[in-house]
């Protein structure tokens, strides 16, 4: 019998106990190792959270699999995190050995927390999406196959460090204020199919959906013609209309982004900037986009301070050394020419030779 | 079934990080849908290009949104996925589950769709991937039969979501949770039938860490602030000195408006509230020393977005504070003068924040009867080109 | 006989025998006292700069005087500063103290160095532009009058402090770069004068001058109209046709800008913000708009610390505190609402209450 | 003449700032035109608008401009403020004078003007106020006899102006002096006859302290830098610190990118050379102890303006350093290759600046032919809209 509106599954009725008791009461965290949260209430109880990555695209096996963990360590509580971790909620403390035991020779990895690189939010790729320029969760794979050991703890890193990675410029993950973020981007203007267009479209939207104005009126056709100029190959017509299409094997690609964040501490939230307008689609390894984003970890890592996440650090150094240091280019698409491009442009003689 | 060849994705089944292809297999193993996704993804690795085709929309009963139709634009290739849909499920607030509501979902999936899951998508949702026109309506009533309801797509609420907040956090201000919850019941109707100019996005992060990245990606964002002095307990404080902590680097250096000090001399943590903007890292860094304020509420931020097409924002200083107490009226009542207000004025396809930016923030104070704050701004203007509204000033002589 | 293009008197013929000697060899310099400057070079000359108010607009007398006074002490050698003060270069050291002597008995007024309020920067007014809304001679002479004891050196001020005055939002003066600055403003939109209009401008250009696409063609009159709610007093299109007119006496007003910087020291230049939007066009003595003036400037020397300017006197404690120090009020007129807008606006939690 | 009545001008005689109304009278005790300008000045303090008339150009032989045209709107009231245009004399750098030059030009002005002048214009320029456009001509021929030269206006270069540079200053990077004299000679056909689409100002300051306020009102501002390490003298430092001098709050945490540090322990002063922006601050502060690097030039900003009309805006770095070298002949290459792109692209009454914002900065450096550099911005760009060039890409694969 379908019923309508009755909202998800009620919260209160999902928590564990221990979080029902402390509930609002929690008085500090310690991190006792990487990936395990020890969080101690103002009563004195004690909730471990145990953080295993996770794919996010997952099987019906997956999730009874994490289940049956979840049933035999934590009474049949578990959450997820907003990075599409998975954590197992222990109260009782002589299951945190045996839990992390457990987790370990099923394969699981165990990471995430404190300063570390989390999960990788993404978005859906190849997979389901049909705006999708290159495949999230394939590129998800190879960089995290490379930076696992920043994510396990096995190798420290100075500061928390968040990845993302969209499909195409819409951004569906928040990329656009992650400390590295890997974004899908077309380099040739959209294609107009005259035939298909007419009577398939409705010009004015068409037309209105270009925020350049790059779109105008094809008379002869009847349809609509594209001054390649003007296009900065946003895709938003192909939106709007199914007979302009974008996607180019040859020339589509992948663009990366760096020092954004999001947390108001220290700084306030902020913008990714463009570290490398293009690398290649190269599936299914993506070898030049996850050695880009390994040598950027890398350099961030040797030169940061403690407690500096990457926008801290490049603020500190300066853009110009962190061309220098990364040994990026720096070329002409890296100068903003959107709308607000003059209030990036460098108005002071501060600045490093 | 005939022999599954995907050499290109089988690499990404090797390596440490857990494979997305595995549990793909996993699935495909069962379900038609999801071993002819590999395959189409297996043509898009080798093509670098994707096989969804533009457009189609289906639905179910009662609902205007909460499934995203999804159609191969080669079925003769990949048969099984000519239909797969997505459906968006309405996640439980801070993502808690017991085993038992997963296995009732997992179950009503296996029988209906490609047996995938996103857990999340980046709104909050459970995303089920890939079902067929026609298992559409079972399958969304057998999982309200389980308790789980759509979440939202199209020109409507999309599903609220929030961090862990109070449920385990010691810097929580507010209970992102419960207001989670409250609004995604109130707004049933708004996230479940489309009737707004484009997507509203509400998040919600129990302090000013933002968990939930509320800022970025939701078009009113509401973070726990607390206005009164943080709480210091000088003796825990000296404790993490006395253990070697360097508290000037790690901490008062950091400090964005200089606001605390520590007085080596006293072995104090020296305080100037009004200095203080809680941005969270003094406490952050000595979680066991210091605790956010007594006098907590929410920041609301207007406008966070992601790039399409005026470009990303991120969101704006609306409310400093407001009071955040069940059942949040005060939050309710501006959630609608803002929607109202926004369904009025905005342009198809155009977001609150790229109206605001159209029309102008003090337009919009305006309307929806909030008063212009100096928080609200990181700098007041700079151009001497200043709006009068003609009840300001006399009518002017003619000379 | 008329010559043309030989340019301007060559410096080199007019620098005294001591810069002429030490050009590029100065080694440093002190303020003996406030408007005295000593620059000791290389080679050890001293060349000691004694610096006088100057009102700028100024007779043939009064250059005949402070000639006079240039020959006695100074070899005939003098020069104006950036900020139109006038300066006597002194290199004879025995000739200061009787150059400052007579300067103060003949009613100069010595002062503008270091750490102080120098001369106010400003423009023609109703003396000699078509466009002034008000009289900037006039308010500089005012607020002077209150300040003059920050000028002398009577009064010390945490850091420098520069004033400025643009009769129109033209800001002829650079205004937008000051500490304080005092701009000109229409409060009311420009009235069409038809019969005036017609024949006499140029309609695509009328329309094309204004920003704000308030300008339309008026079918019924052949001249155009002005779409009031678009309308931001620019005074742009009055410039390009003589058939506009914008000024009113009754509206029209003073505005009221701080913390602008030009120099590099220490903080990017920045531009100024409001403070106020409105003050009344009060001659001669503009009460409303000195007191503002005075105030600002006695609420920033009490609260800021040493070496701190305008601006980074309000970066530190942050505009909402500003606003609750000054006791002004904070209005829509404050939001920012031309291109660049959204990047004025707060996106952080950070924020004082 | 008939009794001069000027009671609220008269107001602005009192005071301890020097009375512009007095200079004002002591001109017009002499000549008709100052006393019709007082008057009519009364005239707009009481009514509180001005009177001057839109429009009128005047002009001289040779020139395109250099004199600004002004009528009074009520001949009639002030007739002899009927014609008081205003003469633009190019002032000469520094501006310094001998009392000899001030006094040749005094007699001159006497003689066919209101005696009055602005010493000096915004530009940079000696205005000299209010003439008949009958007195325009002889006055300029015997301005001419004097040494004195017409400044800008109009479409021109407008008259360079510099802060006083090595000619005083110890911090001085270049030759703001002969640099701002010799473009002003090279340039007099620009100067003098307006054939751009608007004005262009070239403002130069030997270092950044900027005291010719360059970046905020120049088209194009020369600002001097050192690209070296900038000099310490340690036992001067010592000194000063020595003399209590607080060295960490007047110093140290004044470094916007701290660059230096006082080693209390060592008593020296420690350079991190590499992150040093060369803001002046730490030598303006201890002028006795620190001086500027050794290895000296400029850097070029563009685009400087006040609002009119698409917002103010300060300049923008284009070239971080260029060597200085008379006679500046790779400067004068760049001078030409910016105005010719402007004079080709821009439109009427659109300054240099602005058309950079509309066209876009990468065009302009690839039209003018400097290379994209980091310095160039304060961050790259965050938004995704990357133009490609054709030539950049492969021809692209029709699906
Ligand atoms: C579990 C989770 C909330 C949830 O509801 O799921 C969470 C939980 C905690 N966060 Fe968070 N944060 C979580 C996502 C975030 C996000 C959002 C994101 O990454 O997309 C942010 C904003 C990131 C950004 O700025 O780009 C975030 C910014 C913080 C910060 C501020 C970091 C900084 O910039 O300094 C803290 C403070 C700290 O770590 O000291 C914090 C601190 C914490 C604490 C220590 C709070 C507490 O007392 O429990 C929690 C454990 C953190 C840890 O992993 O070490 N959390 N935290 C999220 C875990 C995601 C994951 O799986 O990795
Ligand atoms: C599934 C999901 C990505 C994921 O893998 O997690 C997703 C998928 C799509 N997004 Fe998104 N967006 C998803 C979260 C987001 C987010 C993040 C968030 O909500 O926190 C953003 C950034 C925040 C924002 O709203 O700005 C986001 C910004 C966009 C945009 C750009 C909107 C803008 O104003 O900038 C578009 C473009 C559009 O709406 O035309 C878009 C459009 C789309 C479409 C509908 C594109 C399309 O027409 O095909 C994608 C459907 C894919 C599919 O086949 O399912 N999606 N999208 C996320 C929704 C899952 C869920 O309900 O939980
Ligand atoms: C004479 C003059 C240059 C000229 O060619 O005429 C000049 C001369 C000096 N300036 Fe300046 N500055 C002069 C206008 C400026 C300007 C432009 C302006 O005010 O319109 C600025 C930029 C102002 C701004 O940022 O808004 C300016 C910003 C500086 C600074 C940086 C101030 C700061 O922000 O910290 C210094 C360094 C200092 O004072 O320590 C400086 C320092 C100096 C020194 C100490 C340089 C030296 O070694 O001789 C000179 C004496 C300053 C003094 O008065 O104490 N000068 N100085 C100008 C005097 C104007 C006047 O009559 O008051
Ligand atoms: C005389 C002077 C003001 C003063 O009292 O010192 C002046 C006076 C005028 N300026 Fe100016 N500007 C003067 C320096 C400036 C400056 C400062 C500078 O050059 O360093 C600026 C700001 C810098 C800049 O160029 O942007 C300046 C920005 C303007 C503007 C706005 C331009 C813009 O793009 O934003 C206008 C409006 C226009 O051009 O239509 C303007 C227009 C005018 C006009 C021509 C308005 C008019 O059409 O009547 C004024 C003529 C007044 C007159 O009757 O003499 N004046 N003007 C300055 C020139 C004297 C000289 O030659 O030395
Ligand atoms: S980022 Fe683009 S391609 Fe990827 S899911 Fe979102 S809309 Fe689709
Ligand atoms: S891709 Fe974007 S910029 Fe290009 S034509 Fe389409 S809408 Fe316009
Ligand atoms: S936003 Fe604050 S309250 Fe919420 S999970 Fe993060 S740290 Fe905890
Ligand atoms: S919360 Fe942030 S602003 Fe407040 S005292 Fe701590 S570090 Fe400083
Ligand atoms: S600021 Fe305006 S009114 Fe004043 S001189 Fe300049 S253009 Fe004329
Ligand atoms: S005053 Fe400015 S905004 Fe108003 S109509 Fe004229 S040009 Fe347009
Ligand atoms: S800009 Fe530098 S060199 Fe020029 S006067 Fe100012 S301090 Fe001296
Ligand atoms: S010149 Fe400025 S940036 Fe360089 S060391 Fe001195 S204070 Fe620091």
């Amino acid at each position: 019998m379908a019923r309508n509106d009755f909202g998800p599954p009620d919260y209160r009725e999902l928590i564990p106990p221990v979080i029902q008791k402390n509930y609002g009461q929690w008085k500090y965290h310690t991190i006792p190792r990487p990936g395990v949260l020890k969080h101690v209430s103002d009563t004195g109880d004690v909730l471990y959270s145990v953080r295993i990555a996770s794919p996010r695209l997952v099987s019906s096996e997956y999730i009874r699999s994490i289940s049956d963990i979840a049933d035999t360590y934590c009474d049949g509580y578990l959450r997820f995190t907003t990075r599409n971790n998975a954590e197992f909620l222990v109260s009782d403390e002589s299951k945190l050995e045996p839990l992390i035991k457990d987790l370990v020779a099923k394969g699981y990895m165990i990471g995430g927390g404190g300063h570390s690189i989390s999960n990788v939010v993404h978005t859906q790729g190849w997979i389901h999406c049909k705006s999708a320029v290159t495949d999230a969760s394939g590129i998800v794979k190879d960089v995290m196959d490379e930076l696992h050991p920043y994510f396990t703890g096995e190798i420290k890193v100075p500061a928390r460090l968040r990845i993302a990675v969209a499909c195409c410029v819409n951004m569906c993950g928040a990329c656009h204020c992650s400390d590295i973020s890997i974004v899908g981007i077309h380099r040739t203007p959209p294609r107009v199919n005259d035939e298909l267009l007419v009577g398939r479209c409705e010009i004015p939207t068409t037309i209105a959906a270009c925020p350049t104005g790059a779109i105008r009126p094809n008379p002869k056709t009847k349809s609509v013609e594209i001054n390649h100029e003007k296009c900065m190959m946003c895709a938003n017509c192909t939106v709007v209309c199914p007979a302009i299409k974008i996607m180019d094997p040859v020339n589509d690609g992948v663009s990366i982004w760096v020092g954004g964040k999001v947390s108001n501490a220290r700084t306030a939230p902020k913008f990714s900037r463009l570290a490398i307008p293009y690398l290649p689609n190269n599936p299914p390894r993506w070898p030049e986009v996850t050695n880009a984003v390994k040598h950027l970890v890398e350099v961030w890592a040797a030169s940061a301070r403690e407690g500096e996440r990457m926008g801290e650090w490049i603020d500190r150094i300066g853009w110009e050394r962190f061309f220098e240091k990364t040994g990026l280019p720096f070329t002409d698409k890296h100068i903003d020419d959107f709308t607000h491009a003059t209030t990036t442009f460098r108005s002071t003689t501060q600045f490093r030779f | 079934m005939d022999e599954l060849k995907t050499p290109l994705l089988d690499e990404l089944e090797k390596g440490e990080w857990p494979s997305f292809v595995k549990e793909i297999k996993r699935a495909a193993a069962k379900n038609p849908g999801a071993r002819d996704l590999l395959r189409q993804l297996e043509a898009s690795y080798r093509e670098k290009i994707g096989h969804w085709k533009h457009g189609g929309i289906v639905g179910v009963k009662g609902y205007g949104g909460g499934v995203v139709g999804r159609y191969s634009d080669d079925p003769e290739r990949f048969p099984h996925a000519k239909e797969f849909h997505t459906i968006r499920v309405n996640q439980p607030a801070g993502f808690f589950y017991t085993t038992k509501k997963l296995r009732d979902m997992a179950d009503v999936w296996d029988k209906y769709g490609s047996g995938l899951y996103n857990m999340h998508g980046s709104t909050g949702d459970i995303i089920l991937l890939g079902t067929t026109t026609e298992n559409l309506q079972p399958c969304v009533d057998e999982l309200a039969d389980v308790g789980f309801d759509l979440g939202g797509s199209g020109g409507a609420l999309r599903t609220p979501s929030c961090c862990v907040g109070q449920a385990r956090c010691a810097t929580a201000c507010i209970d992102s949770m419960e207001i989670t919850r409250e609004i995604t019941m109130h707004y049933q109707n708004e996230l479940h039938r489309p009737a707004w100019p484009y997507k509203f996005k509400i998040k919600v992060s129990a302090c000013p860490n933002d968990c939930a990245a509320a800022s970025a990606r939701s078009d009113l964002a509401v973070i726990g602030v607390w206005r009164d002095a943080l709480l210091i307990d000088q003796a825990a404080v000296r404790e993490y000195v006395n253990n070697g902590f360097n508290i000037f680097d790690r901490v008062i250096r950091k400090c964005p408006t200089a606001a605390i000090d520590w007085d080596s001399q006293k072995q104090e943590l020296e305080l100037r509230t009004e200095d203080c903007v809680h941005c969270m890292h003094c406490i952050n860094a000595m979680p066991k020393a210091l605790r956010i304020g007594k006098e907590r509420g929410a920041s609301l931020l207007i406008g966070g977005k992601a790039p399409v097409v005026k470009g990303a924002m991120i969101g704006w200083v609306l409310v400093p504070f407001m009071k955040m107490e069940p059942p949040f009226n005060e939050f309710k009542d501006l959630v609608d003068k803002i929607t109202d207000w926004w369904a009025e004025h905005g342009k198809n396809r155009e977001r609150v924040g790229e109206l605001i930016d159209r029309i102008g923030l003090s337009v919009f104070l305006k309307e929806i009867g909030l008063p212009p704050l100096p928080q609200m701004v990181h700098a007041p203007r700079s151009n001497p080109y200043i709006f009068w509204y003609p009840e300001e000033v006399e009518k002017h002589g003619e000379k």
